[in-house]
C-alpha cells in the first residue's frame, strides 16, 4: 500500500460526498462540505510529500537535509483552497441562519418550496 | 504595442476588482456618487473588454499570452525548464469571443441595475459582488493556468450566491442561493481533485504544458471526468439543472441576466478543458455522442418542463438552459463529425458558438423585461397578470423581441444561429435535427402563451406604470443586438465567430506553442 | 455566547489575549522567513480577538470591536494588496520590483540553509501585511455579524 | 427513483476517487517535481525570501493569493447582506 494516504484522504472526500447528498438538515449539508474540503486538502499536500524530507524553508534548515525538501506548490495551492474553504462555509452557514428564521427548521424536506 | 494594449488583459480583471474595493468605501458619500464611480468603471471595463478583443481578433491569430511576475513579461519558461512555472493568462480568438459577451451583458445589467435597486437598501455591497462576478468571469475566460480558473470559478460561485440570495427577506431566494452555493461548492471541488490528479502525474498547472502532457492513461480520463462534471453541473447541463432554474429565477432580474453570461463561462471552460486540454489524448466521436447525448436531454428537460411553469421567471430559467443544449448540440456535432466531414463539423461549431451569444442577449433581455413586469405589477405569477400591454408598451414589444429570438424566429438572432446547428445536425443524424427543430416549435408555443397571458387582454390590474427610463435602454441595449445579429448573421460570423471556432478547433497546436514554444 | 462565562475563562481570555495577538503578529512579520505568513497570522490574530465574544459575551466585544469599522479596514487591505499587484506593472502585473534592490527589504540572499535576513524579499513582506491586516479583519467580521444575525434570531 | 439515481452516482464517483487514489505515484515519490525543484532552487535568488512556499504564494503564483483574498472579500460582502437591515417592500 504505497499510496495508502491518498486512499485515506478519498475515503474523506466520499464520506463527504455522502453527507452532502444523503443527508437532510442543513447544518450537516454544511458539515458534509467541509468534509469533502478537508479530504480535497489532504490530498493535495499529500500529493507533494518526500520521504523523509522536511518544510520548504531554507531558515535554519539542517544543511544535511536541505536538499531533501517537499514540494512547495501543493502546500500554496491548499493555503489557497483552504480560504477559499472558509469563505464558502462562512457563506453556507448563513444562508442556513436565514432560511432557520424564515420557516422555523434545518430540515430540508419541510423548507422545499421551490419545486418542479 | 502601447502599454496600455499590453497590459490590457490584466487591467481587463484588476479593474472591475479595484471597483469592487473602491465602491464600498465610496458610497459614504451618497448614492449619486456611487452610481457615478459604478458608472465610470463599468464603461472602463467594456471599453477594456472591446480591447482586448479587438488586439486578439486584428492579430495573426495566435494567442497573447501574459505571465504574472515575469520579466519580460512575455517570459513563458524561465530558461532550461519545461515547464511554465508561473500563472499567465492566454487569450485567443474564442476567450475574446466570450470576453465581448460578457461586457456587453454586464453593461446592460449595470445600467439596468441603477433604476431597479433605487429603493434598496445594500447598493454598497450589491455593485461590489456584481463587479466580483464580472471579474472572476472575465479572469476564467483569459486564464490559462488550471488552478487559476479553479480560484476565478471560486469567487464567480461565492459573488453569485451571494447575489442570489441578496434579498433575504425572500425565504425562496435563501433557499435557492443555499442549494446553489452547496453545488458549485461540490464543482468547485470536483475542479480541485481533477487538477490535483493531473499534478501528481505532470508536475505542472498550466494548460498548454498540461495538453502536451496527458495522454489517454486511466487517471487522466478521471480528470477529464471530473472535469467535466464539474463544469457540466455550474453551466446547468441536464440532469444537474436544477440549481439553475432556482438561482435564475430567485435572483435579481439583471444577476439573472448575469448568470447566464457565468453559466457560458463554465461552459467556455467545458470547451476549453475537451478541445485544448484534451484535444490531443482522447477519441473524438465517443466524446462527441456523449455531448450530444447531454444536450438532447437538456433541451428536452428544458422546454418540456417549461411548458408547466406558471412563474415569469422559472419558465424563461427552463428556457435558458434548454439554450444550453443547442450550444453543446452544436459542438457535439462539430465533435463528432471533425473526423468524418470536417466541412459540417465546422459549421456545427460556428452555430453552437454563435449561440452563446445570441443566447445571452435574448435571454438577458427576456430576463430584464420579466423583471420589469415583475416591478410593475408586483407578481410573477402568469395567471395573475394580464393586459400589461395596455400600460407597458415598451416592455411588451421588447419582451416579443426577445420571445421570437429565442423561439429562432427570423429575423432574429436566434435563427441564424439555430439554422447553423440545424443543417449541420443534420448531416449528423437527421433525427438530432428533427428534435432541435420541435424543441424551437415548442418554445414558441410557449412563449407565445406567455405573451398572451402577460401583456394581451382586458387589464387585470390597476395602477400599473411603464418600466423606467433606464431599464428601457438597457433593454433596448440588448435588443438591438438581437435585432442587427438577426439582420447580418453573416457579417458577425466571419468576424467573431470563426475565429474563436478556428482557436477551439485548430487551435490547440498554437495554444500550446504560445507556451511552450517551438 | 450571548452571556459572559466563568471567571476562570475570563481570567485566562485576559492573560492569552495578548499573547495570541503578539504571536499573530509575528508569523505576520516573518512570514517570508518561517513558517506562516499573512493568512496563518491574520488567523492567529483573529482567533485572538474571537476570544473576546467568547469569553465576555457579544455585547461586551461589540463595544471593542465595531463591525463596519473592521469591514472599511478589510477593503483598505484589499486594495493595499491590489496596489502592491500593480507596482510591478511596469514590467509585468506582480512583479516583485523590490527583491535584490538593495533597498527597502532588498537585500540579497544566499542560496542554501541561512539564519534569516528580515531586510529580504522584496514587496513580500508588504504583502503579508496588507493580507494579514485582510484576514484578521474579514474573518473577524464574519464572526461578528453572525453572532449579532444568530442573537437575532433569538429574540424572535 | 431519484433516490436511487443519487446513490448510483454516489457509487459511481466514490469508485473512480478510489481507483484514481490506488493508480496514483507512490506516496513519498513525486513522479514530475520539475517545477517545484525550481522553485526550491530558484525562490531565494529570485525573492529574497527563505520561506519557499511564501515566496509561490505571494510570487510566483501572486495573482492567484489576489483571487483568493478576493474570495474572502466577496463572502464577507455576501454575509454582510444576507444579515443587513429591516424587511423592506417586496418589489
Amino acid at each position: 500500500m504505497g499510496n495508502f494516504p491518498f486512499v485515506v484522504a478519498m475515503l474523506l472526500v466520499i464520506l463527504g460526498l455522502y453527507t452532502l447528498l444523503f443527508k437532510r438538515n442543513l447544518i450537516k449539508l454544511v458539515i458534509g462540505a467541509s468534509l469533502i474540503e478537508t479530504g480535497v486538502n489532504l490530498f493535495l499536500v499529500a500529493l507533494g510529500y518526500r520521504t523523509a524530507g522536511i518544510a520548504p524553508i531554507y531558515t535554519y534548515a539542517p544543511p544535511a537535509l536541505a536538499d531533501r525538501m517537499v514540494l512547495p506548490t501543493p502546500q500554496a495551492l491548499t493555503l489557497t483552497s483552504i480560504v477559499i474553504g472558509l469563505a464558502t462555509t462562512a457563506l453556507l452557514l448563513s444562508f442556513a441562519v436565514v432560511i432557520h428564521r424564515h420557516y422555523g427548521t434545518l430540515d430540508v424536506r419541510e423548507v422545499k418550496e421551490l419545486k418542479g | 504595442m502601447n502599454a496600455l494594449s499590453v497590459h490590457a488583459p490584466v487591467l481587463l480583471v484588476a479593474t472591475p476588482l479595484l471597483a469592487a474595493f473602491v465602491v464600498p468605501l465610496v458610497a459614504k458619500l451618497g448614492s449619486t456618487v456611487r452610481n457615478a464611480v459604478v458608472g465610470v468603471f463599468t464603461l472602463l471595463t467594456a471599453s477594456l473588454a472591446g480591447l482586448v478583443a479587438a488586439n486578439v481578433l486584428a492579430g495573426s491569430g495566435a494567442p497573447s499570452v501574459y505571465v504574472f511576475g515575469a520579466s519580460p513579461l512575455n517570459l513563458t519558461l524561465p530558461s532550461g525548464m519545461h515547464v511554465p512555472i508561473r500563472i499567465l493568462f492566454e487569450v485567443d480568438g474564442m476567450s475574446a469571443f466570450m470576453i465581448l459577451i460578457t461586457a456587453l451583458v454586464a453593461v446592460a445589467a449595470t445600467l439596468y441595475s441603477f433604476s431597479y435597486f433605487k429603493e434598496h437598501s445594500g447598493g454598497e455591497m450589491y455593485y461590489p459582488l456584481l463587479f466580483l462576478l464580472l471579474a472572476a468571469i472575465f479572469g476564467m475566460e483569459e486564464t490559462g493556468d488550471l488552478f487559476n480558473f479553479f480560484v476565478f470559478l471560486e469567487i464567480a460561485g461565492i459573488a453569485a450566491c451571494g447575489l442570489i440570495g441578496f434579498r433575504p427577506w425572500r425565504g425562496r431566494s435563501q433557499e435557492a442561493a443555499f442549494k446553489t452555493m452547496a453545488l458549485y461548492t461540490l464543482s468547485g471541488l470536483f475542479v480541485l481533485i481533477a487538477l490535483g490528479l493531473l499534478y501528481g502525474q505532470h508536475g505542472g498547472l498550466n494548460i498548454a504544458y498540461l495538453s502536451s502532457r496527458v495522454g489517454a492513461e486511466m487517471l487522466d480520463l478521471v480528470a477529464l471526468g471530473l472535469l467535466v462534471v464539474a463544469l457540466g453541473m455550474k453551466a446547468g447541463v441536464a440532469p444537474m439543472h436544477m440549481w439553475a432554474l432556482d438561482a435564475y429565477g430567485e435572483a435579481p432580474a439583471p444577476i439573472s441576466a448575469v448568470l447566464v453570461a457565468s453559466s457560458q463561462a463554465s461552459l467556455y471552460g467545458l470547451f476549453r478543458v475537451l478541445f485544448t486540454l484534451f484535444g490531443a489524448a482522447v477519441s473524438v466521436a465517443a466524446l462527441g455522442w456523449f455531448l450530444i447525448a447531454l444536450s438532447v436531454l437538456t433541451l428536452f428537460v428544458g422546454v418540456t418542463m417549461a411548458l408547466l411553469q406558471k412563474d415569469i421567471k422559472r419558465l424563461i430559467a427552463y428556457g435558458a438552459v434548454s439554450q444550453i443544449g443547442y450550444m453543446l448540440l452544436g459542438v457535439g456535432v462539430g465533435f463528432t463529425t471533425s473526423g468524418s466531414r470536417p466541412a459540417y463539423g465546422f459549421v456545427a461549431m460556428q452555430g453552437g458558438i454563435f449561440h452563446m451569444v445570441n443566447d445571452a442577449a435574448c435571454i438577458g433581455l427576456l430576463f430584464l423585461a420579466a423583471g420589469a413586469v415583475h416591478r410593475a405589477s408586483g407578481t410573477r405569477d402568469l395567471n395573475r397578470m394580464g393586459g400589461l400591454g395596455h400600460d407597458m408598451k415598451w416592455t411588451a414589444a421588447l419582451f416579443a423581441i426577445g420571445a421570437l429570438a429565442l423561439a429562432g424566429v427570423p429575423p432574429f438572432n436566434g435563427f441564424s444561429s439555430k439554422l447553423l446547428i440545424y443543417e449541420s445536425s443534420f448531416a449528423a443524424s437527421p433525427i438530432l435535427a428533427a428534435i432541435a427543430i420541435l424543441s424551437s416549435i415548442l418554445l414558441l408555443a410557449v412563449f407565445m402563451k406567455v405573451f398572451q397571458a402577460a401583456f394581451l387582454g382586458p387589464r387585470l390590474l390597476e395602477n400599473v406604470r411603464e418600466a423606467s427610463r433606464g431599464m428601457l435602454v438597457s433593454m433596448l441595449m440588448l435588443a438591438v443586438v438581437v435585432v442587427v445579429f438577426g439582420l447580418f448573421p453573416g457579417f458577425f460570423v466571419d468576424k467573431l465567430v470563426t475565429p474563436a471556432a478556428k482557436a477551439l478547433w485548430l487551435g490547440r497546436d498554437a495554444y500550446v506553442r504560445a507556451v511552450l514554444g517551438g | 455566547m450571548r452571556g459572559e462565562m466563568s471567571v476562570i475563562v475570563r481570567t485566562i481570555a485576559r492573560i492569552t489575549y495578548a499573547l495570541i495577538l503578539v504571536f499573530g503578529f509575528y508569523v505576520i512579520l516573518h512570514g517570508h522567513l518561517t513558517p506562516g505568513g499573512g493568512f496563518q497570522g491574520g488567523a492567529v490574530v483573529a482567533s485572538g480577538f474571537a476570544l473576546l465574544p467568547v469569553a465576555f459575551g457579544a455585547a461586551a466585544a461589540k463595544r471593542y470591536l465595531n463591525p463596519s469599522l473592521m469591514r472599511h479596514l478589510e477593503e483598505v487591505g484589499s486594495l493595499a494588496f491590489l496596489a502592491l499587484g500593480f507596482v510591478g506593472i511596469g514590467i509585468s502585473f506582480f512583479y516583485n520590483v523590490l527583491a535584490n534592490s538593495g533597498s527597502l527589504f532588498g537585500a540579497a540572499v544566499p542560496f542554501g540553509p541561512n539564519s534569516g535576513i528580515l531586510n529580504s524579499a522584496g514587496t513580500l513582506p508588504f504583502m503579508n501585511w496588507a493580507v494579514g491586516l485582510k484576514v484578521m479583519t474579514g474573518l473577524m467580521t464574519i464572526v461578528l455579524v453572525l453572532l449579532v444575525g444568530a442573537g437575532k434570531e433569538g429574540k424572535d | 427513483m431519484k433516490k436511487a439515481a443519487v446513490f448510483a452516482a454516489f457509487v459511481f464517483v466514490a469508485a473512480f476517487l478510489l481507483f484514481a487514489a490506488g493508480r496514483l505515484h507512490p506516496f513519498g515519490e513525486p513522479s514530475a517535481p520539475a517545477m517545484d525543484d525550481y522553485f526550491l532552487a530558484h525562490s531565494q535568488a529570485e525573492t529574497g525570501a527563505n520561506n519557499v512556499v511564501t515566496a509561490i504564494v505571494f510570487d510566483y503564483r501572486g495573482f492567484d493569493t489576489l483571487g483568493e483574498a478576493t474570495v474572502l472579500f466577496a463572502a464577507i460582502l455576501g454575509v454582510v447582506a444576507v444579515f443587513r437591515g429591516p424587511r423592506e417592500d417586496e418589489r
